[in-house]
Protein backbone atom coordinates (compact mmCIF):
# COMPACT_ATOMS: atom_id res chain seq x y z
CA UNK A 1 0.00 0.00 0.00
CA UNK A 2 1.30 3.24 -1.00
CA UNK A 3 -0.20 6.80 -0.84
CA UNK A 4 0.09 10.43 -0.70
CA UNK A 5 -2.82 12.07 1.00
CA UNK A 6 -4.01 15.17 2.31
CA UNK A 7 -5.84 13.74 5.04
CA UNK A 8 -4.58 12.33 8.75
CA UNK A 9 -2.53 9.32 8.52
CA UNK A 10 -4.20 6.60 9.98
CA UNK A 11 -2.25 4.21 11.21
CA UNK A 12 -5.20 1.71 11.97
CA UNK A 13 -5.26 1.70 8.57
CA UNK A 14 -1.72 0.52 7.76
CA UNK A 15 -1.87 -2.16 10.35
CA UNK A 16 -5.13 -3.20 8.94
CA UNK A 17 -3.11 -3.71 6.00
CA UNK A 18 -0.53 -5.75 7.22
CA UNK A 19 -2.51 -8.16 8.55
CA UNK A 20 -1.38 -11.37 8.29
CA UNK A 21 -0.24 -14.95 10.11
CA UNK A 22 2.69 -16.21 8.38
CA UNK A 23 4.62 -12.86 9.45
CA UNK A 24 5.87 -12.92 13.31
CA UNK A 25 7.50 -8.88 13.49
CA UNK A 26 5.86 -5.99 12.31
CA UNK A 27 8.15 -2.30 12.38
CA UNK A 28 6.51 0.82 12.14
CA UNK A 29 8.11 4.52 11.13
CA UNK A 30 6.63 7.43 11.86
CA UNK A 31 7.69 10.89 11.50
CA UNK A 32 5.95 13.92 13.14
CA UNK A 33 5.71 17.48 13.26
CA UNK A 34 8.15 18.74 15.60
CA UNK A 35 8.09 22.27 17.56
CA UNK A 36 11.54 23.10 17.00
CA UNK A 37 14.30 23.11 14.51
CA UNK A 38 18.05 24.44 14.24
CA UNK A 39 16.87 26.05 17.65
CA UNK A 40 13.79 27.88 16.17
CA UNK A 41 10.26 27.29 17.37
CA UNK A 42 8.39 25.71 14.87
CA UNK A 43 4.68 26.41 14.79
CA UNK A 44 3.29 24.12 11.88
CA UNK A 45 4.45 22.29 8.29
CA UNK A 46 3.61 22.39 4.94
CA UNK A 47 4.67 19.67 2.51
CA UNK A 48 4.00 19.52 -1.25
CA UNK A 49 4.86 16.42 -3.51
CA UNK A 50 5.40 16.19 -6.81
CA UNK A 51 2.67 13.32 -6.78
CA UNK A 52 3.23 11.38 -9.81
CA UNK A 53 7.07 10.97 -9.28
CA UNK A 54 6.76 10.58 -5.42
CA UNK A 55 4.06 7.43 -6.29
CA UNK A 56 6.73 5.91 -8.82
CA UNK A 57 9.95 6.11 -6.49
CA UNK A 58 7.86 5.29 -3.25
CA UNK A 59 7.15 1.70 -5.92
CA UNK A 60 10.53 1.22 -6.31
CA UNK A 61 11.42 1.40 -2.50
CA UNK A 62 8.87 -1.41 -2.20
CA UNK A 63 10.62 -3.13 -5.15
CA UNK A 64 13.58 -2.98 -3.30
CA UNK A 65 12.63 -4.01 0.17
CA UNK A 66 11.50 -6.80 -1.32
CA UNK A 67 14.11 -8.01 -2.97
CA UNK A 68 16.13 -7.50 -0.12
CA UNK A 69 14.84 -8.78 2.97
CA UNK A 70 11.83 -11.52 3.46
CA UNK A 71 9.07 -8.58 3.82
CA UNK A 72 5.49 -9.81 2.84
CA UNK A 73 3.76 -6.47 3.67
CA UNK A 74 4.76 -2.80 3.23
CA UNK A 75 2.83 -0.26 3.84
CA UNK A 76 4.24 3.37 3.16
CA UNK A 77 1.64 7.05 3.51
CA UNK A 78 3.01 10.06 3.12
CA UNK A 79 1.09 13.26 4.01
CA UNK A 80 0.94 16.63 2.04
CA UNK A 81 -0.51 20.24 2.71
CA UNK A 82 -0.49 21.81 6.04
CA UNK A 83 0.38 19.83 9.27
CA UNK A 84 -0.13 20.48 13.13
CA UNK A 85 2.37 19.77 15.17
CA UNK A 86 2.23 16.01 15.98
CA UNK A 87 0.87 15.15 13.02
CA UNK A 88 2.40 12.19 11.20
CA UNK A 89 3.37 13.60 7.68
CA UNK A 90 5.03 10.10 7.05
CA UNK A 91 4.29 6.30 8.19
CA UNK A 92 6.31 3.13 6.71
CA UNK A 93 5.99 -0.24 8.13
CA UNK A 94 7.07 -4.02 7.48
CA UNK A 95 5.61 -6.92 8.39
CA UNK A 96 8.69 -9.99 7.85
CA UNK A 97 8.95 -13.39 9.49
CA UNK A 98 11.62 -12.42 12.26
CA UNK A 99 12.41 -8.69 13.66
CA UNK A 100 15.73 -8.27 12.57
CA UNK A 101 14.91 -8.36 9.20
CA UNK A 102 11.50 -6.09 9.79
CA UNK A 103 13.56 -2.83 11.46
CA UNK A 104 16.68 -3.21 8.95
CA UNK A 105 13.92 -3.25 6.29
CA UNK A 106 11.78 -0.70 7.31
CA UNK A 107 14.93 1.84 7.79
CA UNK A 108 16.28 1.04 4.47
CA UNK A 109 12.90 2.71 3.64
CA UNK A 110 12.23 5.66 5.40
CA UNK A 111 16.43 6.45 4.84
CA UNK A 112 15.68 6.07 1.06
CA UNK A 113 12.39 7.92 0.90
CA UNK A 114 14.37 10.84 2.26
CA UNK A 115 16.67 10.58 -0.05
CA UNK A 116 14.44 9.54 -3.53
CA UNK A 117 11.26 10.88 -3.16
CA UNK A 118 10.39 14.55 -4.20
CA UNK A 119 8.88 16.20 -1.72
CA UNK A 120 9.10 19.17 0.23
CA UNK A 121 7.98 20.97 3.48
CA UNK A 122 8.39 24.63 4.92
CA UNK A 123 8.62 25.24 8.55
CA UNK A 124 6.06 28.44 9.89
CA UNK A 125 7.91 29.88 12.51
CA UNK A 126 5.36 32.37 14.63
CA UNK A 127 7.09 35.45 12.48
CA UNK A 128 7.79 33.98 8.97
CA UNK A 129 8.38 30.59 7.01
CA UNK A 130 11.34 28.55 5.34
CA UNK A 131 11.76 25.99 2.87
CA UNK A 132 13.56 23.41 4.50
CA UNK A 133 17.06 22.99 3.09
CA UNK A 134 16.73 19.57 1.76
CA UNK A 135 19.13 16.97 0.22
CA UNK A 136 20.02 16.88 -3.68
CA UNK A 137 18.20 13.58 -4.44
CA UNK A 138 20.33 10.40 -4.66
CA UNK A 139 18.91 8.66 -7.35
CA UNK A 140 21.03 5.76 -7.34
CA UNK A 141 18.43 3.26 -6.62
CA UNK A 142 16.65 4.06 -10.22
CA UNK A 143 19.97 3.80 -12.19
CA UNK B 1 10.37 23.55 -30.08
CA UNK B 2 8.96 23.18 -26.82
CA UNK B 3 9.11 21.57 -23.22
CA UNK B 4 6.73 22.20 -20.52
CA UNK B 5 8.59 23.03 -17.50
CA UNK B 6 6.77 21.84 -14.33
CA UNK B 7 7.99 23.42 -11.00
CA UNK B 8 8.06 22.70 -7.32
CA UNK B 9 8.76 24.29 -3.55
CA UNK B 10 10.93 26.89 -3.57
CA UNK B 11 10.77 27.27 -7.27
CA UNK B 12 7.83 27.01 -7.75
CA UNK B 13 6.63 30.01 -5.12
CA UNK B 14 10.05 31.93 -7.24
CA UNK B 15 8.00 31.19 -10.43
CA UNK B 16 5.00 32.53 -9.01
CA UNK B 17 3.62 29.47 -11.26
CA UNK B 18 4.01 25.50 -11.52
CA UNK B 19 4.20 25.14 -15.18
CA UNK B 20 5.69 27.27 -18.07
CA UNK B 21 6.83 26.44 -21.15
CA UNK B 22 10.13 27.05 -22.90
CA UNK B 23 10.89 27.44 -26.33
CA UNK B 24 14.39 25.25 -26.96
CA UNK B 25 16.24 24.47 -29.77
CA UNK B 26 17.16 20.97 -31.23
CA UNK B 27 19.74 19.24 -29.23
CA UNK B 28 19.42 21.22 -26.53
CA UNK B 29 20.45 19.07 -22.59
CA UNK B 30 18.46 19.20 -19.93
CA UNK B 31 21.95 20.79 -18.38
CA UNK B 32 21.44 23.69 -20.30
CA UNK B 33 17.76 24.00 -19.69
CA UNK B 34 18.87 25.50 -16.21
CA UNK B 35 20.59 28.94 -18.47
CA UNK B 36 17.12 29.08 -19.98
CA UNK B 37 14.95 29.09 -17.09
CA UNK B 38 17.40 31.86 -15.51
CA UNK B 39 16.96 33.98 -18.14
CA UNK B 40 13.09 33.58 -17.75
CA UNK B 41 13.28 33.91 -13.88
CA UNK B 42 16.14 35.88 -12.49
CA UNK B 43 15.20 35.59 -8.93
CA UNK B 44 15.67 31.75 -9.17
CA UNK B 45 19.10 32.20 -10.34
CA UNK B 46 20.72 31.12 -6.73
CA UNK B 47 19.00 27.94 -6.62
CA UNK B 48 19.72 26.70 -9.89
CA UNK B 49 23.03 25.62 -8.58
CA UNK B 50 21.69 22.73 -7.07
CA UNK B 51 18.62 21.68 -8.73
CA UNK B 52 17.78 17.88 -9.77
CA UNK B 53 16.00 16.92 -13.20
CA UNK B 54 13.25 15.02 -13.95
CA UNK B 55 11.67 14.00 -17.14
CA UNK B 56 8.48 11.48 -17.26
CA UNK B 57 8.35 11.04 -13.07
CA UNK B 58 12.42 9.68 -13.03
CA UNK B 59 15.17 11.38 -12.64
CA UNK B 60 17.18 12.56 -15.35
CA UNK B 61 20.91 12.88 -16.03
CA UNK B 62 21.97 16.41 -17.55
CA UNK B 63 23.42 15.33 -20.78
CA UNK B 64 20.15 13.79 -21.66
CA UNK B 65 18.59 15.77 -24.89
CA UNK B 66 15.23 17.13 -24.73
CA UNK B 67 12.29 16.17 -27.43
CA UNK B 68 9.44 17.98 -27.81
CA UNK B 69 7.09 18.21 -25.81
CA UNK B 70 8.91 16.32 -22.58
CA UNK B 71 7.81 17.42 -19.22
CA UNK B 72 10.83 18.34 -17.81
CA UNK B 73 10.39 19.02 -13.56
CA UNK B 74 12.96 21.10 -11.93
CA UNK B 75 13.58 19.65 -8.44
CA UNK B 76 14.90 21.41 -5.33
CA UNK B 77 16.96 19.59 -2.91
CA UNK B 78 14.16 17.47 -1.57
CA UNK B 79 12.81 17.72 2.42
CA UNK B 80 10.40 14.64 2.41
CA UNK B 81 9.75 12.49 5.55
CA UNK C 1 4.01 3.61 30.28
CA UNK C 2 4.59 -0.54 30.72
CA UNK C 3 2.42 -3.45 30.67
CA UNK C 4 1.57 -7.01 30.80
CA UNK C 5 -1.87 -7.36 29.78
CA UNK C 6 -4.42 -10.33 29.46
CA UNK C 7 -6.73 -8.24 27.27
CA UNK C 8 -5.61 -7.18 22.93
CA UNK C 9 -3.02 -4.41 22.88
CA UNK C 10 -4.15 -1.01 21.92
CA UNK C 11 -1.69 0.03 19.39
CA UNK C 12 -3.79 3.49 19.51
CA UNK C 13 -3.19 3.64 22.89
CA UNK C 14 0.44 3.32 22.67
CA UNK C 15 0.75 5.75 20.41
CA UNK C 16 -1.35 8.32 22.01
CA UNK C 17 0.91 7.52 25.25
CA UNK C 18 4.09 8.75 22.82
CA UNK C 19 1.92 11.78 22.21
CA UNK C 20 4.92 14.53 22.38
CA UNK C 21 5.69 17.90 20.46
CA UNK C 22 9.39 17.74 20.77
CA UNK C 23 9.88 14.07 19.01
CA UNK C 24 9.91 14.13 15.28
CA UNK C 25 10.34 9.77 14.93
CA UNK C 26 8.75 6.91 16.61
CA UNK C 27 9.65 3.54 16.02
CA UNK C 28 7.06 1.00 16.76
CA UNK C 29 7.90 -2.96 17.22
CA UNK C 30 5.05 -5.03 17.33
CA UNK C 31 5.39 -9.25 17.84
CA UNK C 32 2.47 -11.19 16.36
CA UNK C 33 1.46 -14.99 16.84
CA UNK C 34 2.44 -16.60 13.49
CA UNK C 35 0.99 -19.66 12.15
CA UNK C 36 3.92 -22.10 11.69
CA UNK C 37 7.08 -22.42 14.11
CA UNK C 38 10.06 -24.74 13.23
CA UNK C 39 8.14 -26.40 10.15
CA UNK C 40 5.08 -26.93 12.09
CA UNK C 41 1.69 -25.02 12.31
CA UNK C 42 0.61 -23.24 15.09
CA UNK C 43 -2.87 -22.88 15.94
CA UNK C 44 -2.58 -20.37 18.85
CA UNK C 45 -0.43 -19.08 21.92
CA UNK C 46 -0.37 -19.19 25.32
CA UNK C 47 2.10 -16.88 27.45
CA UNK C 48 2.95 -17.00 30.73
CA UNK C 49 4.84 -14.03 32.70
CA UNK C 50 6.14 -13.62 35.88
CA UNK C 51 4.51 -10.71 36.42
CA UNK C 52 5.97 -8.73 39.52
CA UNK C 53 9.85 -9.75 38.02
CA UNK C 54 8.66 -9.04 33.98
CA UNK C 55 7.48 -5.47 35.52
CA UNK C 56 10.25 -4.59 37.31
CA UNK C 57 12.72 -6.21 34.71
CA UNK C 58 10.78 -4.12 31.85
CA UNK C 59 11.25 -0.72 33.84
CA UNK C 60 14.98 -1.79 33.84
CA UNK C 61 14.66 -1.76 30.19
CA UNK C 62 13.17 1.61 29.94
CA UNK C 63 15.84 3.45 32.29
CA UNK C 64 18.48 1.79 30.40
CA UNK C 65 17.34 2.75 26.96
CA UNK C 66 16.68 6.19 28.45
CA UNK C 67 19.92 6.44 29.52
CA UNK C 68 21.72 5.10 25.97
CA UNK C 69 19.73 7.34 24.03
CA UNK C 70 17.79 10.66 23.79
CA UNK C 71 14.49 8.63 24.42
CA UNK C 72 11.70 11.08 25.38
CA UNK C 73 8.69 8.25 25.99
CA UNK C 74 8.47 4.40 25.88
CA UNK C 75 6.01 2.49 25.90
CA UNK C 76 6.16 -1.07 26.29
CA UNK C 77 3.56 -3.88 26.56
CA UNK C 78 3.14 -7.61 26.98
CA UNK C 79 0.64 -10.02 26.25
CA UNK C 80 -0.70 -13.21 28.57
CA UNK C 81 -2.74 -15.89 28.25
CA UNK C 82 -4.26 -17.33 24.92
CA UNK C 83 -3.73 -15.65 22.39
CA UNK C 84 -5.16 -16.19 18.35
CA UNK C 85 -2.79 -16.30 15.08
CA UNK C 86 -2.32 -12.82 14.30
CA UNK C 87 -2.93 -10.99 17.70
CA UNK C 88 -0.20 -9.17 18.65
CA UNK C 89 1.77 -10.34 22.07
CA UNK C 90 4.22 -7.59 22.49
CA UNK C 91 4.43 -4.09 21.69
CA UNK C 92 7.25 -1.58 22.07
CA UNK C 93 7.36 2.15 21.01
CA UNK C 94 9.15 4.99 21.77
CA UNK C 95 10.22 8.35 20.56
CA UNK C 96 13.17 9.94 19.83
CA UNK C 97 14.18 13.43 18.57
CA UNK C 98 15.35 11.84 15.37
CA UNK C 99 15.35 8.20 13.31
CA UNK C 100 18.31 6.72 13.54
CA UNK C 101 18.07 7.03 17.36
CA UNK C 102 14.51 5.37 17.99
CA UNK C 103 14.93 2.52 15.42
CA UNK C 104 18.43 1.68 17.90
CA UNK C 105 16.36 1.98 20.80
CA UNK C 106 13.43 0.28 20.25
CA UNK C 107 15.60 -3.09 18.52
CA UNK C 108 17.82 -2.80 21.91
CA UNK C 109 14.58 -2.70 23.99
CA UNK C 110 12.93 -5.83 22.42
CA UNK C 111 16.39 -7.93 21.80
CA UNK C 112 17.14 -7.32 25.93
CA UNK C 113 13.34 -8.19 26.88
CA UNK C 114 13.50 -11.43 24.68
CA UNK C 115 16.55 -11.80 26.95
CA UNK C 116 15.90 -10.85 30.26
CA UNK C 117 12.38 -10.89 30.99
CA UNK C 118 10.77 -13.93 32.86
CA UNK C 119 7.43 -14.45 30.09
CA UNK C 120 7.27 -17.85 28.42
CA UNK C 121 5.21 -19.19 25.57
CA UNK C 122 3.48 -22.52 24.74
CA UNK C 123 2.64 -23.28 20.88
CA UNK C 124 -0.77 -25.11 20.43
CA UNK C 125 -0.85 -27.13 17.20
CA UNK C 126 -3.34 -29.20 15.45
CA UNK C 127 -2.40 -32.25 17.59
CA UNK C 128 -0.66 -30.77 20.57
CA UNK C 129 1.35 -28.51 22.32
CA UNK C 130 4.68 -27.30 23.38
CA UNK C 131 6.52 -24.93 25.86
CA UNK C 132 8.95 -23.04 23.22
CA UNK C 133 12.48 -23.55 23.53
CA UNK C 134 13.70 -20.61 25.40
CA UNK C 135 16.97 -18.73 25.98
CA UNK C 136 18.69 -18.70 29.64
CA UNK C 137 18.06 -15.19 30.76
CA UNK C 138 20.95 -13.10 30.31
CA UNK C 139 20.93 -11.01 33.40
CA UNK C 140 23.38 -8.52 32.43
CA UNK C 141 21.91 -5.71 32.22
CA UNK C 142 20.87 -5.61 36.14
CA UNK C 143 24.33 -6.47 37.40
CA UNK D 1 14.38 -23.26 58.15
CA UNK D 2 11.63 -22.75 54.83
CA UNK D 3 12.07 -20.81 51.70
CA UNK D 4 8.61 -20.56 49.28
CA UNK D 5 9.66 -22.17 45.77
CA UNK D 6 7.79 -20.44 42.87
CA UNK D 7 7.42 -22.65 39.52
CA UNK D 8 7.02 -20.91 35.85
CA UNK D 9 6.05 -22.58 32.80
CA UNK D 10 6.72 -26.41 31.79
CA UNK D 11 8.39 -26.27 35.57
CA UNK D 12 5.12 -25.48 36.98
CA UNK D 13 2.92 -27.59 34.98
CA UNK D 14 5.47 -30.60 35.36
CA UNK D 15 5.20 -29.76 39.56
CA UNK D 16 1.60 -29.25 38.73
CA UNK D 17 1.69 -26.52 41.28
CA UNK D 18 3.07 -22.90 41.23
CA UNK D 19 4.40 -22.54 44.80
CA UNK D 20 5.72 -24.98 47.25
CA UNK D 21 7.81 -24.35 50.73
CA UNK D 22 11.03 -26.32 50.98
CA UNK D 23 12.96 -27.23 53.82
CA UNK D 24 16.44 -26.31 53.84
CA UNK D 25 19.36 -26.02 56.13
CA UNK D 26 21.38 -23.05 57.28
CA UNK D 27 23.88 -22.07 54.52
CA UNK D 28 21.73 -23.71 51.66
CA UNK D 29 22.84 -21.63 48.01
CA UNK D 30 20.39 -21.06 45.69
CA UNK D 31 22.75 -23.78 43.41
CA UNK D 32 22.17 -26.55 45.56
CA UNK D 33 18.18 -26.03 45.80
CA UNK D 34 18.08 -27.74 42.63
CA UNK D 35 19.00 -31.03 44.26
CA UNK D 36 16.14 -30.61 46.97
CA UNK D 37 13.82 -29.73 44.13
CA UNK D 38 14.89 -32.45 42.06
CA UNK D 39 14.41 -34.84 45.08
CA UNK D 40 10.59 -33.41 45.21
CA UNK D 41 10.02 -33.22 41.61
CA UNK D 42 11.60 -36.19 40.09
CA UNK D 43 9.52 -35.72 37.06
CA UNK D 44 11.67 -32.16 36.70
CA UNK D 45 15.07 -33.35 36.85
CA UNK D 46 16.07 -33.47 33.05
CA UNK D 47 15.05 -29.59 33.01
CA UNK D 48 16.82 -28.64 36.03
CA UNK D 49 20.29 -28.10 34.73
CA UNK D 50 18.99 -25.07 32.62
CA UNK D 51 17.25 -23.37 35.31
CA UNK D 52 17.71 -19.41 36.26
CA UNK D 53 17.41 -18.63 39.93
CA UNK D 54 15.55 -15.24 41.45
CA UNK D 55 14.65 -14.07 44.74
CA UNK D 56 12.92 -10.97 45.50
CA UNK D 57 11.82 -10.63 41.61
CA UNK D 58 15.10 -10.35 40.51
CA UNK D 59 18.07 -12.58 39.00
CA UNK D 60 20.24 -13.78 41.69
CA UNK D 61 23.40 -16.17 41.26
CA UNK D 62 23.84 -19.98 42.35
CA UNK D 63 26.76 -18.99 44.83
CA UNK D 64 23.54 -16.45 46.85
CA UNK D 65 23.06 -17.94 50.74
CA UNK D 66 19.05 -18.41 51.48
CA UNK D 67 17.47 -16.91 54.53
CA UNK D 68 14.29 -18.20 56.10
CA UNK D 69 11.23 -17.19 54.23
CA UNK D 70 13.25 -15.99 50.77
CA UNK D 71 10.60 -16.05 47.84
CA UNK D 72 12.96 -18.33 45.62
CA UNK D 73 11.71 -18.84 41.78
CA UNK D 74 12.72 -21.51 39.63
CA UNK D 75 12.85 -19.88 35.66
CA UNK D 76 13.26 -22.24 32.69
CA UNK D 77 14.46 -20.50 30.08
CA UNK D 78 12.27 -17.42 28.88
CA UNK D 79 10.31 -17.09 25.49
CA UNK D 80 8.78 -13.86 25.83
CA UNK D 81 8.42 -11.95 23.06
Amino acid sequence: MIELISEKISVDKILNNLEDHSTGAVVLFLGRVRDHANGRQVTRMAYEAYAEMAHKKMQEIEDEVKKRWPVQKIAMMHRTGELELGEVSVAIAVACPHRKEAFQACQFAIDTLKETVPIWKKEQFVDGEAWVEGTVPDSGITQ
Amino acid sequence: MKVTLRLFGQLRELAECDEAEIEIKEGTKIGDLVWLVGERFPNMRQHLKVVSFSIDNDYASKETVLNEGNEVSLLPPISGG
